[in-house]
């Protein structure tokens, strides 16, 4: 349940500049740990990279055990039902009617048990969303990569989202990697905090957070001061 | 300054057998004074009948039947000579069938459904008492030169087939067998003589107000189809060098057995008659429902001597 | 179909006669192009024989079948070629001798192999089969790179993938395909059946029709082949509505 | 094409001697299926002559002209139908007749307008309008809603529209269209051309072949005429690479 | 440069209840109104309607001049580079020349000159919500729908962009409607704040937000106090 990154170099085709450049990352779990940086910094393609849907140039890199992604884009099929696009990463594992009930389950957990039988077009924005983030808790991988998972809600259920996400996270333990905008999100979930800076890809501010579940909540006075820190380190990063 | 006018006039012969006869036109261009005649090979009887409908064509060569359809329908043409009879061969690779008796219960593949040897065939087939929808089943699918490759092929049993394709059969394959005499048993049948089957047509219009070219063209097609018959060797090769489509060997081999003639039309009237009788029999429509009228038969006296 | 596109439908078929009433005034001759209102005329009294029935019902036996033949192969043929350049590196020159290879140049041996019932199923089956796999090939290509990730993600089937990505994905792809082989699979039979003749058949009535120069008689037969076209036509875009309700395309 | 894919499309076309080979040992006759390695030596000896070369050029010029007509034809119909009801709905019955006709009953009529060197182009526009228009129909209607919504809210014209959003999302459609055209029209030119018998065609050297019984020869010109298809779609498939490659898409 | 909304009916085609019922509102311009609300409540429904897109089944709605529109999703033209994608609006307009210049001049401005000749699937998130704000900027409309413009993006990012936005505002006074998730971009940029409650749509909560420029800072008590106002309406909303 562990992330190995060793002296990785990456660009993308016709580019000139390297994005990974030596850069080396272990993350161990289980435990969730968030990635923040500037847009366009490398985030989105360094989850690309473990999830093995690109290809280092050099270094070594190695995940364990099966993996499940949310996508920054929700990347729904547009002619399945919603059920179906949810219960998609069991039907190798389980029976289709178990998958299903399983799914159902789950859709109730997010307030979408009546958009079950709907197609993804049908759907808003933050309801799409919820339906790609429970597509990756129902699949039992043992390291989930989540590409701004709670983007596109508003702030009570994108808190009761991350409750609920806990809560599961203490039932099955996962290694997370939380690519987020938001250090109040990263405060509330993390265990361990990356800032990252661009051109090439490296970490300028990494600390375990070590607040009680009390302490995190957004109202909090521990929760407000690590916020500025990391807001100080997010525009010095940005500038 | 003054150029002569000439006025152009082609003469369309067909690719194949049936414009073997009228080779020699393509060496030796008919020549007369004032009109420019060139020659062009079409490849198919319709493609020349679709020519003489929209007046390209002046004069050409066309099978009996489409003249005479041509004619009912409207167009002013007329027969000016038969230029090649019917040279049809019943060919047998299955021993036991040696006269028209022994066809009751065969298949035979007759190529060209509703064309003249279908017709032909059937009233000979009637002649001796069989129906072709019961007794003997008559097989439309194949072409000419795929009948052939078939019988020789041993694929068919009976077939009949045209020249030079009876002869490209015959010569492929030793167990075949010419069943019969299909020119007699058309005679037999009411025929007279041997059937006509390629005609040369004029437009009435070139034939009143052209005499001279008319005249020129059909004294060269009289010319060629004579010596086309009396040198066989010779023009084959010009067959070939045409793109006819046929070989020179094998056109060698085939004129002699080839019926290609040159009876004025006035003299070809009671054989044609005959032949539009047995379309009137089976396919009125096809002649266009009645005998050609007089005018159908070309006045040859102004041009013939 | 509506009733403000049939109106406009209705149009269409009045220009297309107008046009063909003008064109026939044109050339003037019957043999070349009989006018309208004669050739509906013998239309007309065709459709009562039986012959023509026979014929008629024959020819869209022979479409149905073709179509049931080609459908099937060309998918079974065109999603592994699509799918694996070495199939479809492989398989590339036997599309290209069918697609290309006159039927003219087989057509002894598809007599010989097929018989006279069976050469015009067989010569519609290489004309739609070349159509149909280019169009699955590309429906297949059009795939989402994003989706088929997630499909790598999770370990799906090859079956799996078939079912949730590419099928959907060729769909609009295979439905123009089919679209425009319907209609020409009906010249291609009848192509075929006038060259080889089955005893039924509208080709058959045609080839009759045209050794008499009988071309009014040809034009009607013609006009059947049309209209039987435009009915299947109709059936499958009538389907294919039905389909993309169903699946919430629509 | 690279050379791994060559490697395999040599595996594909050894595959088809050896059916070949196989189907001339069971019918075992030359006349009607010769053995391949004697065609081979025909087919060498006739690309040496002038009238092969000849009437390959003519064969291609004459695909050539038809592509030529048939795509800005197509599309400048197809385009609109797909974007109008009405006009979807009024030319109908044009696509009908123009794909279901068979041209055996025009071509008397096509013959004299066309002549014998142009019908066997008219006659491939037949086959290839009616594929490309049903592809570039679904082309169209495939284009997103939601980019078509942007183009209306900032008010694009009629041509932008096409320029922006249609042509894009009709390309893969046409593409495919082309693709299964371009292999069919080797087929259907030479089909035409065998009819009317041109002076210089691949049709025409097929059937003086075959009315001679050269069934070797006959082979031989119809593998020349797949060569030749081959040939064209490998550049039809360089050009669409080019292409993607240009507009970003690979 | 208003929008009047009355008696709005309007409900999906095959759904049961009514999105819409009897809603009205009237918002007057130049101005920023930022719309908050639960998830699938309605507010993008609401865009789309006053856009245009959608046709009401009943009730009034009027809008003056021309709209833009930030979507959602970021909604680019795959086949287009960026450039071009950005100068969309404008090539009815202007020659393609000087809107490509002005485009590239925007394009500089949200940090993405080097990005102009790419296409949309060479960027990051990030990157692509940037470009489909400057696409909408570009075009000069009176009215402007906003659609969550500012997700996917840092938050020192977000606060820059933000302050482009008002100074772009401030030259060329616009009526702008801005659905956002975040009560702490509403307080930064909005003149009045709107919270929807769903099935069927209603506003709960329509304020003025009378701020000075510093009081709406992130770190202000003023912005603290307000937000948590909102907090709180948000919370009831959602439960
Ligand atoms: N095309 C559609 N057909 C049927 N129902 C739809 C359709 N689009 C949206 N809906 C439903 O309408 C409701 C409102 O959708 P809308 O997209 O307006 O929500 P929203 O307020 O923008 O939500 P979000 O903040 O998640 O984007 C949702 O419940 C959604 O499921
Ligand atoms: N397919 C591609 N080809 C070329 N360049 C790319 C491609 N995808 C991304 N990039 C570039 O690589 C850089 C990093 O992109 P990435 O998507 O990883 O950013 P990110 O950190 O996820 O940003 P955001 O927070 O905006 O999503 C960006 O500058 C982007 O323009
Ligand atoms: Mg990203
Ligand atoms: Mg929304």
């Amino acid at each position: 349940m562990n992330i190995t990154i060793e002296h990785l170099l990456f660009s993308y085709p016709n580019t000139d500049r390297a994005l990974f450049q030596d850069f080396s990352l272990y993350v161990q779990g289980p435990g969730v740990c968030a990635l923040l940086g500037p847009s366009g910094c490398g985030k989105t393609t360094l989850l690309r990279l473990i999830a093995g849907f690109l290809k280092p140039q050099a270094g070594t890199l190695s995940v364990e055990g099966p993996l499940s992604y949310v996508f920054q884009e929700s990347r729904l099929f547009p002619w399945l039902s919603i059920i179906d696009n949810v219960s998609l990463p069991l039907f190798q594992r389980v029976s289709k009617t178990e998958a299903r009930e399983k799914a159902l389950f789950m859709l109730e957990q997010v307030g979408l048990a009546d958009k079950a039988f709907d197609k993804p077009a049908q759907l808003s924005g933050g309801q799409q969303q919820r339906v790609s983030l429970v597509r990756a808790f129902l699949c039992p991988a043992s390291v989930m990569l989540m590409d701004e998972p709670f983007q596109a809600l508003d702030v009570p259920l994108r808190i009761q989202l991350m409750d609920l996400f806990l809560r599961l996270l203490q039932d099955k333990p996962r290694l997370v990697l939380a690519v987020t905008h938001d250090p109040r999100e990263a405060i509330y979930l993390a265990d361990r905090t990356i800032i990252l800076q661009g051109q090439p890809l490296n970490p300028v501010w990494d600390k375990k957070i070590l607040l009680s579940r009390d302490e995190r909540c957004y109202s909090s006075p521990a929760h407000a001061e690590l916020e500025a820190q990391m807001f100080a380190v997010l525009t010095a990063v940005s500038a | 300054g003054l150029t002569a006018q000439t006025t152009p006039i082609t003469v369309y012969t067909l690719k194949g057998p049936s414009g073997v006869g009228m080779v020699k036109l393509f060496e030796a261009p008919p020549q007369a004074t004032g009109y420019t005649i060139m020659i062009e090979a079409l490849a198919q009887a319709d493609l020349m009948a679709a020519k003489f409908l929209s007046g390209e064509a002046q004069v050409g060569i066309l099978p009996a039947n489409m003249a005479a359809k041509l004619a009912s329908s409207g167009k002013d043409i007329s027969v000016a000579a038969v230029i090649g009879q019917g040279m049809l061969k019943l060919i047998s690779a299955d021993p036991t069938v040696r006269s028209i008796t022994d066809l009751k219960g065969t298949s035979i593949e007759v190529a060209g459904q509703g064309a003249t040897p279908d017709y032909v065939f059937r009233r000979i087939l009637h002649n001796y008492k069989l129906d072709p929808e019961k007794d003997v089943q008559l097989g439309y699918a194949l072409a000419y030169p795929e009948i052939a490759q078939s019988l020789i092929a041993g694929k068919i049993k009976l077939a009949l087939l045209p020249e030079p394709f009876a002869t490209m059969a015959l010569a492929g394959n030793k167990d075949l067998k010419v069943v019969g005499d299909i020119q007699a048993e058309w005679v037999k049948a009411g025929g007279r003589e041997n059937y006509p089957m390629t005609v040369l047509v004029v437009s009435r219009d070139l034939a009143q107000k052209h005499t001279a070219a008319l005249k020129a063209i059909y004294e060269a097609v009289e010319n060629s189809i004579v010596w086309v018959t009396g040198h066989p060797a010779e023009a084959g090769a010009l067959v070939e060098k045409y793109n006819l489509g046929i070989k020179a060997p094998v056109a060698t081999v085939a004129i002699p057995k080839s019926s290609y003639v040159f009876i004025p039309a006035p003299q070809a009237r009671p054989s044609l008659e005959a032949l539009f009788s047995a379309f009137l029999e089976y396919a009125p429509q096809s002649i266009g429902g009645k005998l050609p009228s007089d005018n159908f038969y070309l006045d040859v006296k102004p041009i013939h001597e | 179909m509506n009733k403000r596109e049939f109106f406009w439908g209705i149009g269409g078929v009045f220009v297309l006669l107008v046009l063909w009433e003008l064109g026939s005034r044109v050339l003037a001759s019957d043999i070349l192009l009989p006018d309208p209102r004669k050739t509906l005329v013998t239309l007309v009294g065709l459709i009562g024989t039986q012959k023509f029935m026979k014929a008629l019902g024959m020819s869209l036996v022979r479409i149905l079948i073709s179509m049931t033949i080609a459908i099937p192969v060309s998918l079974l043929i065109g999603i592994p070629s699509a799918l694996n350049w070495r199939i479809r590196a492989f398989m590339r020159p036997f599309f290209l001798v069918i697609a290309a290879t006159p039927v003219l140049s087989i057509i002894l041996i598809a007599f010989i192999w097929f018989g006279q019932e069976r050469t015009p199923i067989f010569s519609a089956f290489l004309m739609m089969f070349p159509i149909l796999t280019s169009n699955i090939m590309a429906g297949i290509q059009s795939a989402d790179p994003k989706l088929r990730e997630v499909l790598d993600l999770y370990n799906l089937s090859e079956l799996q993938r078939l079912r949730y990505l590419y099928i959907p994905s060729l769909l609009p792809y295979m439905i123009a395909g089919l679209h425009s082989a319907l209609s020409l699979c009906w010249k291609v039979v009848v192509a075929a059946e006038v060259i080889v003749q089955p005893r039924f058949a509208l080709g058959t009535g045609m080839q009759m029709a045209k050794a008499q120069l009988e071309t009014i008689e040809l034009i009607a037969w013609t006009i059947a082949t049309v209209i039987m076209a435009g009915l299947t036509e109709s059936v499958f875009l009538a389907i294919k509505k039905l389909f993309m309700y169903r699946e919430g395309a629509l």
